[in-house]
């Protein structure tokens, strides 16, 4: 595969870009392999990747049932932080963070990691104290945060209003290299990465029915006809209900949709990434100058990827008083995901009661800034039957009452 | 050069002038102008630069698909970035400055990108940017950030406020062209309740434009009639300047109507959000002309027909004295005979189809206007303005016949419905292979509550272009939305338009057709993103075939007009690269707004005062006379302490402590929520709620309960006041009681609806006032009315009667440690008794005191705090409260939950009191480190600091924590990490630091 | 932005009027049930791309908690009814029926 | 004896409306089976409606020593002079004694505003998400819904008149709210 580069662009540019391939190939499904990955988003390509590049397995097919990147990992706004307050998340967190910071020479594809800094806003003594303790807690997990006052939010976030009337900013949990990335670029690096190591994207294939036996998955039947594996990962962000019942077995699930928003492109005026619990409503600057907004889910079942617009009305009435300038900006477009919520808000990486088939889901509202991480723990436990990086995340918590609870520092979990 | 003619000019007023400016020179323009006429009027044609290659922009339309003419308006707290030239009513004053340049619109510096614009295709920076890795943040990406951006950043506070509305409605029409006027003739005629919105300031939309007549009149006849029978039915309401924004699902549409942006002096709301629910709505939303790709279609001077037609008619301005005209289609005929009418030389019209037009032609060549068919422009000639054009054969690669020295050029691609509305809320789209569109497919439409349609798209925007098809489907579709509706129409004949016919169109996705690259890399697609032909090919090529992949891969119709005019060419050609047909290829899909609306719209009235509630307590304007700090508790104001004049913060909470121990202090306690629970099975439904027993509670006695959820955890807590026989009184925290109310209601309603009981929230009918400390009991006592002696009001009980002559209930509760009453009065005298209390307390050293001095006293007395000790995977069992857990119940709610292997076991942290070595106090929330790592690496913990206090009674720290196996460890010491640097050092003690018997409170 | 009919009140609330409340039918476990019992009860559920039953309060109205069939995929309301019941009314099991062949859903068809 | 007094202190304000502070109203909220003979008759002591009189789902009626108001199915608020109260709950109390109710003052946990004048029903309809118009809403009809962002009951006393009742603690925000709706320069003109 051809090697992206400044030069390999220049050189490219002389013969028009004619001469640039295919980013990833588009195989025929072939009869069987080793493991097989249901959902060709960033956590499914991610355990991908890392199966073939931590493990040697790449007898592999990811299964797409539209097009690669085109759920939750297209769809959110693109926030990568790891200031987590209980030791598990921040692990996986701190682990997807990291490796967000070589992504792009590691995939050989410009993902374009922006550690800017993300703040949280304290706007209550109960965050104060929340975030507080989640300094301590990020310190002894290796996780560079601060606590920052007032006057030092106002420093980084000009913009800013710390003096609102109703919730003046009393301080600010601060991480430095917390940042964000393309979203739709870290979907297709992995994809052409996998695709470059032999693996087989399959998109338009969708899986209709799990197969077993004696207890063992054995393989998927597909719209592209029946496909054999040793082990299969589903990896289904919205969906995972669906899969689960395919598989005979239920989830502590249920499927909400979460909205977005963007103003029209105004040149740069925010240089991190500010979330405001209190009031729901997290915003930051893309590249192209749009500010990304994005606010609270909804509160009912929904599979629309369209969510009440009141929820768009709460938060930007929320980030107009806290960012005043941006009562004359546009809202240019609005989008909808639907996010898999768990019992306690944190996501599940387990075994499943089907032998050989695991399940990566429950992500709720905070799925992209984990995709490394959590392709990481899964590869590891796909190939080796346990990782310390999702022994936390099994399903069978809720059973024993054993919880991954985040809102208890924050007002909200993600 | 553009300017304004004799002829024409229907919307303008030309005995008034309006005096504006752009990037500072003063301009002339009549009111009915727009921004972009005005400019144009002024050979302004140069308006902006584009996105990516900062390549001259200038007026491509007349309305809101304008992609190129953004500007900046107006000044400080009134600057608006990135507002539409073409939708800018002209007014006096106005001053506009045009976007992403430096130093100046004519001389950009970013403009070299376009030199290299063959070395930056599309997606380009996913392949570069990326060595060394920390040249990204620090070098790469501030310099794409520099020329990133369109609009400035407004700086000010928004002068201006906003409002919302909410309607209701029987048929919702949206768009005021021929085809909205005559859907809501149709739907009001048949007596439904009618709300019709047009975007602009005028009604019939482009159809007076276009000429044609309706029922033999000119069009404009037809408009004024329609306009004024509809103003006069009462059961329709008209609406200009109120854009259709969006539809959502269950009939919800946004209307966003621009109150006062034509007239800025004007007082009230700028704009007002409408929140409409429709039972059925009807998009007559019109159709937007396409432009053709060919090289240099993104040249200042290069317009759509229809644009140019528009600022003929409406406004008398042209964009030029010599025009040449390329089409596939009849329309642009209307263009060139217009411009013809005005005196503007129409040099050639290229026709790529073989065989011409229909009559339209015929009408052109007889005004002797040239026509060349199968012929197509093969390259715009010129930088910041048209100069000319090579015209070439549309069958072939670009090879020059001719070059025509020119000054603009009207293209037209033919039309594509506005299907926006129609498709946010699910509505599907059908390809239409005669008119090369998507148009709504009326199988299947959005669907609501009941499960059936309700959009229906009328006119040109559902594909009927020609004026008597238009009216046609418009009293159709309006028939059909008022049926639905319940209301049945008459069958009246819809009035007979008359245009003149059109020879079919032949689809031209490029120009000529075998464009050779160097012509591909200069046809625009998306022209304020700089998408060209060629982009969209090399996403095809690199396997980014999804139309998804593709539009995020190139960013065609990412811009702010979203590919009003990019998307179906981008599509097009995408298919064409991937040889498929278009419809396989299919459409993305369309989000709300139509066009953007303003934050503060959304935002609405919620700004400053009435931002969001604030919940305040009858005594609040006291406190604030006093030097109230305030907390917000949820949406309660609480005062945080009293500062008096030269005090800090914490010298106040000393102070109030210290006095409340030695003296007396008074509490605003207002906020603690009061439940009545009343009935037959009351005293059962609190045996469930609650984990004590509370059905063998005394009447006239109180006792301390502990609520837990279904999942076990603690969830509030608070005294609960038997007042007979049937009735209990539930305290709970002050963010509870809203809170828990629900969760008791939660519960009768929903599992235990047999059972007889009634609760009602009495939290905010009372004040209470809670009076604390040695002198408590003196102080009320000389206010008088009640006996409050040890004997007939002991600890834990409470009664009813007067003080200083207002009725009160008093509660001998504490949480404090103190000699300590609860008093509760009508809201309506709590201020009343607070200043009586305050007044014969004054001599007793009474102060009032505020939450952080509620901490301290609760916490030196081990007392543990909702949010604090708890924060939600607390259970009782962790803070040492088995005694307020009924082992003798069967059922709670939690018990079984607490029962879980988790919740059972041994090594859960429990609650422990903490004494740093050398009396310092241990910093809020950090842990206690316990030896090695983890198998990912972070430090081993064994506990953790709940509250933690400075106390000025003990003249120490003292601290509460969960600590693993805390209660068999006292006297351990504990390390807890600052992130201060320093390490703390802890004794595990007992959490009661003050008053271990608690004589004080039993006095 | 659903729109509900309150059946208490015959209200057809707006969305902002009320409080969504999850999976109704569900049967409580108390202390003595099983774990896998009580690990359902509390957190295992449908989450149907398709017709869900579900629990709302008109908590900006009369306050009551009533039950909606749903789908959550078109978002059509099949019935809404009372909560205190066990089981949907038969009347709106006969619509979803007719509206959608096959369906199915835990205990009740 | 001190003078209570209403959380607005009478403020008034006079824009597309007059919206002013209504000041004390004795209110009492009564829970029980609202078909029951018992209960049909303390609704009789407390307003002087006979039982046919009483209001019905979303009703509130007036009798001649006060109204009542349908709240829910087994609940009513009970509106009398606030001096009263006391006296109507007792007059209550009487004939609840032998069943299963709870009637209860609540006169001091709330506010009662009214909007007076022709655009009262457009102040109303930029807060409220419910159908204000003419031909939906009435005299005699009452509505618990959402005022922007807090729980209101409102009602019409006549075609020009609403009464809103908020929770006392929110009557500052519930009167700026109606201010900044009232404002003279926003009139919509939509009923």
């Amino acid at each position: 595969m051809k090697r992206y580069s400044a030069f390999a662009v220049a050189r490219e540019a002389l013969r028009y870009h004619t001469g640039w391939g295919r980013a990833w190939a588009a195989p025929t499904p072939n009869r069987r392999y080793d493991v097989v990955i249901v959902g060709a988003g960033g956590h499914g390509l991610a355990t991908a990747y890392y199966l073939g590049k931590n493990f040697g397995i790449t007898n592999v097919a990811i299964l797409e049932k539209g097009w690669l990147g085109g759920g939750n990992t297209g769809r959110n706004t693109t926030i990568i932080r790891s200031n987590y307050l209980q030791d598990p998340s921040a692990a996986i967190y701190e682990k997807a963070r990291a490796l967000y910071e070589n992504m792009s020479q590691d995939l050989n594809y410009n993902v374009m990691f922006s550690p800017r800094g993300v703040i949280m806003l304290a706007q209550t003594e109960h965050e104060v104290r929340g975030y507080r303790r989640t300094a301590h807690a990020n310190a002894l997990q290796g996780v560079a945060t601060e606590f920052i006052s007032p006057e030092r939010v106002k420093e980084i976030v000009p913009i800013i209003s710390i003096d609102g009337p109703r919730y003046p900013v009393l301080g600010g949990l601060w991480q430095a290299r917390g940042g964000t990335a393309r979203h739709d670029a870290v979907a297709w690096g992995y994809a052409r990465a996998c695709s470059d190591m032999g693996m087989h994207v399959i998109q338009q294939c969708e899986v209709t029915g799990v197969r077993s036996e004696g207890g063992k998955v054995t393989g998927v039947d597909t719209s592209k006809g029946p496909i054999d594996c040793d082990k299969l990962g589903v990896v289904v962000a919205g969906h995972s209900g669906v899969l689960a019942e395919m598989a005979g077995f239920r989830l502590p699930i249920e499927s909400v949709a979460l909205q977005a928003l963007v103003s029209e492109p105004i040149k740069p005026c925010m240089d991190v990434v500010v979330m405001a619990n209190t009031v729901h409503g997290y915003m930051s600057q893309s590249d192209k100058g749009e500010m990304v907004i994005g606010g609270g889910a909804d509160g009912y079942n929904n599979y629309t990827q369209r969510g009440s617009f009141h929820h768009i009305e709460e938060t930007v009435r929320a980030l107009v008083e806290t960012f005043p300038m941006i009562s004359r900006l546009k809202m240019l477009r609005q989008w909808g995901g639907i996010v898999d919520m768990t019992g306690d808000r944190s996501p599940i990486l387990s075994k499943t009661p089907l032998e050989g088939c695991f399940i990566n889901c429950g992500w709720g509202t905070g799925g992209f800034k984990a995709i490394p991480g959590s392709g990481w723990g899964m590869a590891e436990l796909m190939a080796k039957g346990h990782s310390p990086l999702t022994e936390a995340f099994s399903l069978d918590r809720f059973k024993e009452g054993r919880f991954i609870d985040e809102s208890v520092a924050a007002g909200v979990a993600h | 050069m553009s300017t304004r003619i004799a002829s024409h000019g229907r919307l303008i007023d030309r005995n008034t002038t309006v005096s504006f400016t752009f990037n500072g020179k003063s301009f002339i323009g009549h009111a009915g102008d727009t921004l972009a006429s005005a400019l144009m009027a002024n050979d302004q044609m140069m308006i902006g630069r584009s996105f990516k290659y900062h390549r001259p922009r200038g007026l491509v339309a007349s309305g809101a698909e304008e992609p190129n003419a953004l500007v900046g308006l107006g000044t400080g707290s009134r600057f608006e970035p990135n507002q539409r030239a073409t939708t800018t009513e002209l007014f006096d004053g106005l001053s506009a400055r045009s976007q992403n340049h430096w130093p100046s619109l004519e001389h950009d510096i970013g403009a070299i990108n376009s030199l290299f614009a063959r070395f930056l295709p599309a997606g380009f920076y996913y392949k570069t940017f990326m060595y060394p890795r920390s040249f990204w943040k620090s070098v790469y990406e501030p310099f794409i950030r520099q020329s990133a951006g369109l609009g400035q950043v407004p700086t000010e506070r928004d002068a201006d406020t906003y409002e919302h509305f909410y309607a209701f409605t029987d048929v919702l029409v949206i768009g005021g062209g021929v085809a909205g006027l005559q859907a809501a003739l149709t739907a009001g005629r048949a007596g439904a309740k009618v709300l019709l919105m047009e975007q602009s300031a005028h009604w019939g939309g482009r159809a007076p434009v276009d000429g044609g007549t309706i029922d033999g009149a000119p069009v404009e006849e037809f408009v004024e009639q329609a306009v004024s029978e509809l103003e006069a039915m009462p059961n329709v309401t008209l609406r200009n300047r109120c854009m259709g924004a969006g539809i959502y699902d269950h009939g919800y549409a946004l209307g966003y109507e621009r109150l006062t942006d034509h007239g800025p002096a004007q007082p009230g709301p700028r704009h007002r959000l409408w929140r409409i629910r429709a039972k059925q709505i009807v998009t007559a939303t019109g159709a937007i002309e396409r432009p053709l790709a060919f090289a240099g279609n993104d040249v200042p001077g290069v317009m759509l027909a229809s644009a140019m037609r528009d600022y003929v008619v409406n406004y008398g301005v042209t964009p030029g004295q010599r025009v040449i005209v390329a089409t596939n289609n009849d329309d642009a005929y209307r263009t060139a005979i217009t411009l013809h009418e005005a005196g503007v030389q129409v040099l050639r019209i290229l026709d790529a189809r073989n065989s011409g037009g229909g009559p339209l032609m015929s009408v052109a060549r007889e005004l002797g206007i040239r026509i060349d068919c199968g012929r197509a422009i093969g390259k715009v000639k010129g930088g910041k303005r048209v100069t000319g054009v090579s015209v070439c054969a549309q069958e072939g690669q670009g090879g020059a016949l001719e070059d025509v020295a020119c000054d603009a050029v009207a293209m037209s691609g033919g039309w594509s419905p506005v299907v926006h509305l129609w498709s946010h809320c699910g509505g599907k789209l059908t390809w239409d292979d005669a008119h090369a569109m998507f148009r709504p497919d009326p199988q299947r439409p959005p669907t609501g509550a009941d499960g059936l349609g309700y959009v229906t798209a009328a006119g040109a925007a559902n594909g009927a272009l020609a004026l008597d098809a238009v009216l046609e489907d418009a009293t159709v579709a309006a028939s059909a939305a008022a049926r639905a509706a319940g209301f049945k129409s008459k069958s009246v004949a819809p009035p007979q338009g008359a245009a003149s016919p059109e020879a079919p169109l032949e689809p031209v996705w490029l120009m000529p057709r075998q464009a050779e690259t160097p012509l591909r890399m200069k046809s625009w697609l998306d022209y304020q993103n700089d998408v060209k032909v060629s982009d969209v090919q090399l996403a095809a090529r690199e396997g980014y075939e999804s139309v998804e992949h593709t539009k995020r891969y190139t960013t065609l119709g990412m811009a702010t007009d979203q590919g009003k005019l990019s998307n179906i060419n981008g599509l097009a050609t995408l298919a064409d690269a991937l040889q498929a047909e278009i419809p396989q290829v299919g459409t993305t899909t369309f989000r709300p707004p139509y066009t953007p609306i303003s934050m503060g719209a959304i935002a609405g009235e919620a700004r400053g005062e009435v931002f969001q509630p604030i919940r305040k307590t009858p005594m609040h304007d006291w406190h604030e006379a006093h030097g109230a700090e305030w907390e917000p508790v949820g949406h309660w104001r609480r005062p945080y302490a009293y500062r008096r004049p030269g005090e800090s913060t914490h010298d106040a909470v000393m102070r109030e402590v210290k006095n409340t121990r030695e003296a007396v202090g008074m509490l605003d306690a207002s906020t603690l929520g009061k439940i009545l629970v009343k009935g037959p099975d009351a005293g059962r439904f609190l045996d469930m709620m609650y984990t004590n027993m509370m059905s063998t509670l005394k009447p006239g006695k109180c006792r301390y309960g502990l609520m837990c959820s279904e999942n076990g955890f603690l969830i509030d807590d608070g005294v609960v006041a038997r007042i007979d026989d049937d009735t209990w009184l539930c305290h709970t925290t002050t963010g509870g009681a809203d809170r828990i109310h629900a969760h008791m209601e939660e519960w009768l309603q929903t599992e235990w609806w047999d059972w007889q009981v009634y609760t009602a929230n009495l939290t905010e009918q009372y004040a209470q006032i809670a009076v604390v400390g040695p002198m408590a009991r003196t102080v009320l006592e000389t206010l008088g009315g009640m006996d409050l002696s040890k004997e007939s009001l002991g600890f834990m009980e409470w009664r009813d009667g007067a003080l200083g002559g207002i009725p009160v209930r008093v509660y001998r509760i504490s949480f404090s440690g103190e000699l300590s009453y609860e008093i509760a009065v009508p809201a309506s005298l709590g201020q009343a008794l607070w200043d009586k209390i305050a007044d014969v307390g004054a001599a007793y050293r009474i102060m009032p005191y505020g939450t952080e001095c509620l901490h301290i006293l609760r916490a030196e007395k081990g007392f543990i705090m909702i949010g604090d000790e708890t924060d939600g995977t607390v259970i009782p069992q962790d803070l040492g409260l088995h005694w307020a857990i009924s082992k003798k119940k069967e059922d709670f709610l939690g018990k079984r939950a607490q029962e879980r292997s988790h919740m059972t076991d041994p090594d859960r942290w429990k609650l422990v009191g903490l004494e740093t070595t050398d009396g310092s106090t241990l910093p809020d929330g950090a842990y206690a480190v316990a030896e090695g790592v983890n198998p990912n690496g972070q430090r081993n913990v064994q506990g953790r600091v709940t509250s933690t206090y400075h106390s000025p009674t003990l003249g120490r720290g003292i601290a509460m924590g969960l600590v693993l196996h805390g209660p068999d460890r006292m006297g351990e010491l504990l390390e807890f990490p600052g992130t201060d640097g320093k390490t703390y050092t802890a004794k595990i003690t007992d959490p009661v630091f003050y008053d271990k018997d608690g004589e004080k409170q039993n006095v | 932005m659903l729109i509900l009919r309150c059946p208490y009140c015959g209200v057809d609330a707006d969305e902002t009027e009320l409080a969504p409340g999850g999976e109704a039918h569900l049967k409580r476990f108390g202390p003595g049930s099983g774990d896998d019992d009580f690990h359902d009860y509390l957190f295992t559920r449908e989450n149907p791309r398709g017709v869900h039953f579900e629990r709302w309060r008109h908590a900006h109205g009369c306050g009551k908690w009533f039950h909606a069939a749903r789908a959550t995929d078109t978002l059509q309301v099949f019935g809404t009814y009372p909560a205190q019941t066990s089981e949907p009314p038969k009347e709106v099991l006969a619509l979803i029926r007719a509206a959608r062949p096959g369906w199915s859903w835990r205990e009740f068809a | 004896m001190s003078e209570p007094i209403s959380a607005l202190k009478m403020a008034g304000f006079d824009g597309l409306a007059r919206v002013e502070d209504c000041g004390l109203q004795g209110m009492i909220t009564l829970r029980g089976d609202l078909s029951a003979r018992a209960v049909k008759s303390a609704v009789t002591a407390a307003t002087g409606l006979t039982g046919p009189k009483q209001p019905g789902p979303l009703q509130i009626v007036s009798g001649k020593s006060g109204s009542a108001a349908w709240m829910s199915p087994d609940e009513m608020l009970l509106l009398c002079p606030y001096g009263e109260t006391g006296s109507v709950l007792a007059a209550m109390q009487e004939k609840l004694a032998k069943v299963h109710a709870l009637a209860v003052d609540v006169s001091d946990a709330r506010v009662q505003l009214q909007v007076a004048g022709p655009s009262a029903r457009e102040v109303m309809a930029k807060l409220c998400p419910l159908d204000l118009s003419p031909e939906n809403f009435q005299p005699g009809t009452i509505r618990r819904t959402r005022m922007a962002q807090i729980p209101a009951a409102l009602w019409m006393v006549d075609e020009a008149t609403f009464r809103v009742i908020c929770f006392r603690s929110v009557a500052d925000y519930a009167f700026n709210l109606l201010k900044t709706a009232a404002h003279p320069e926003s009139g919509v003109g939509y009923f």
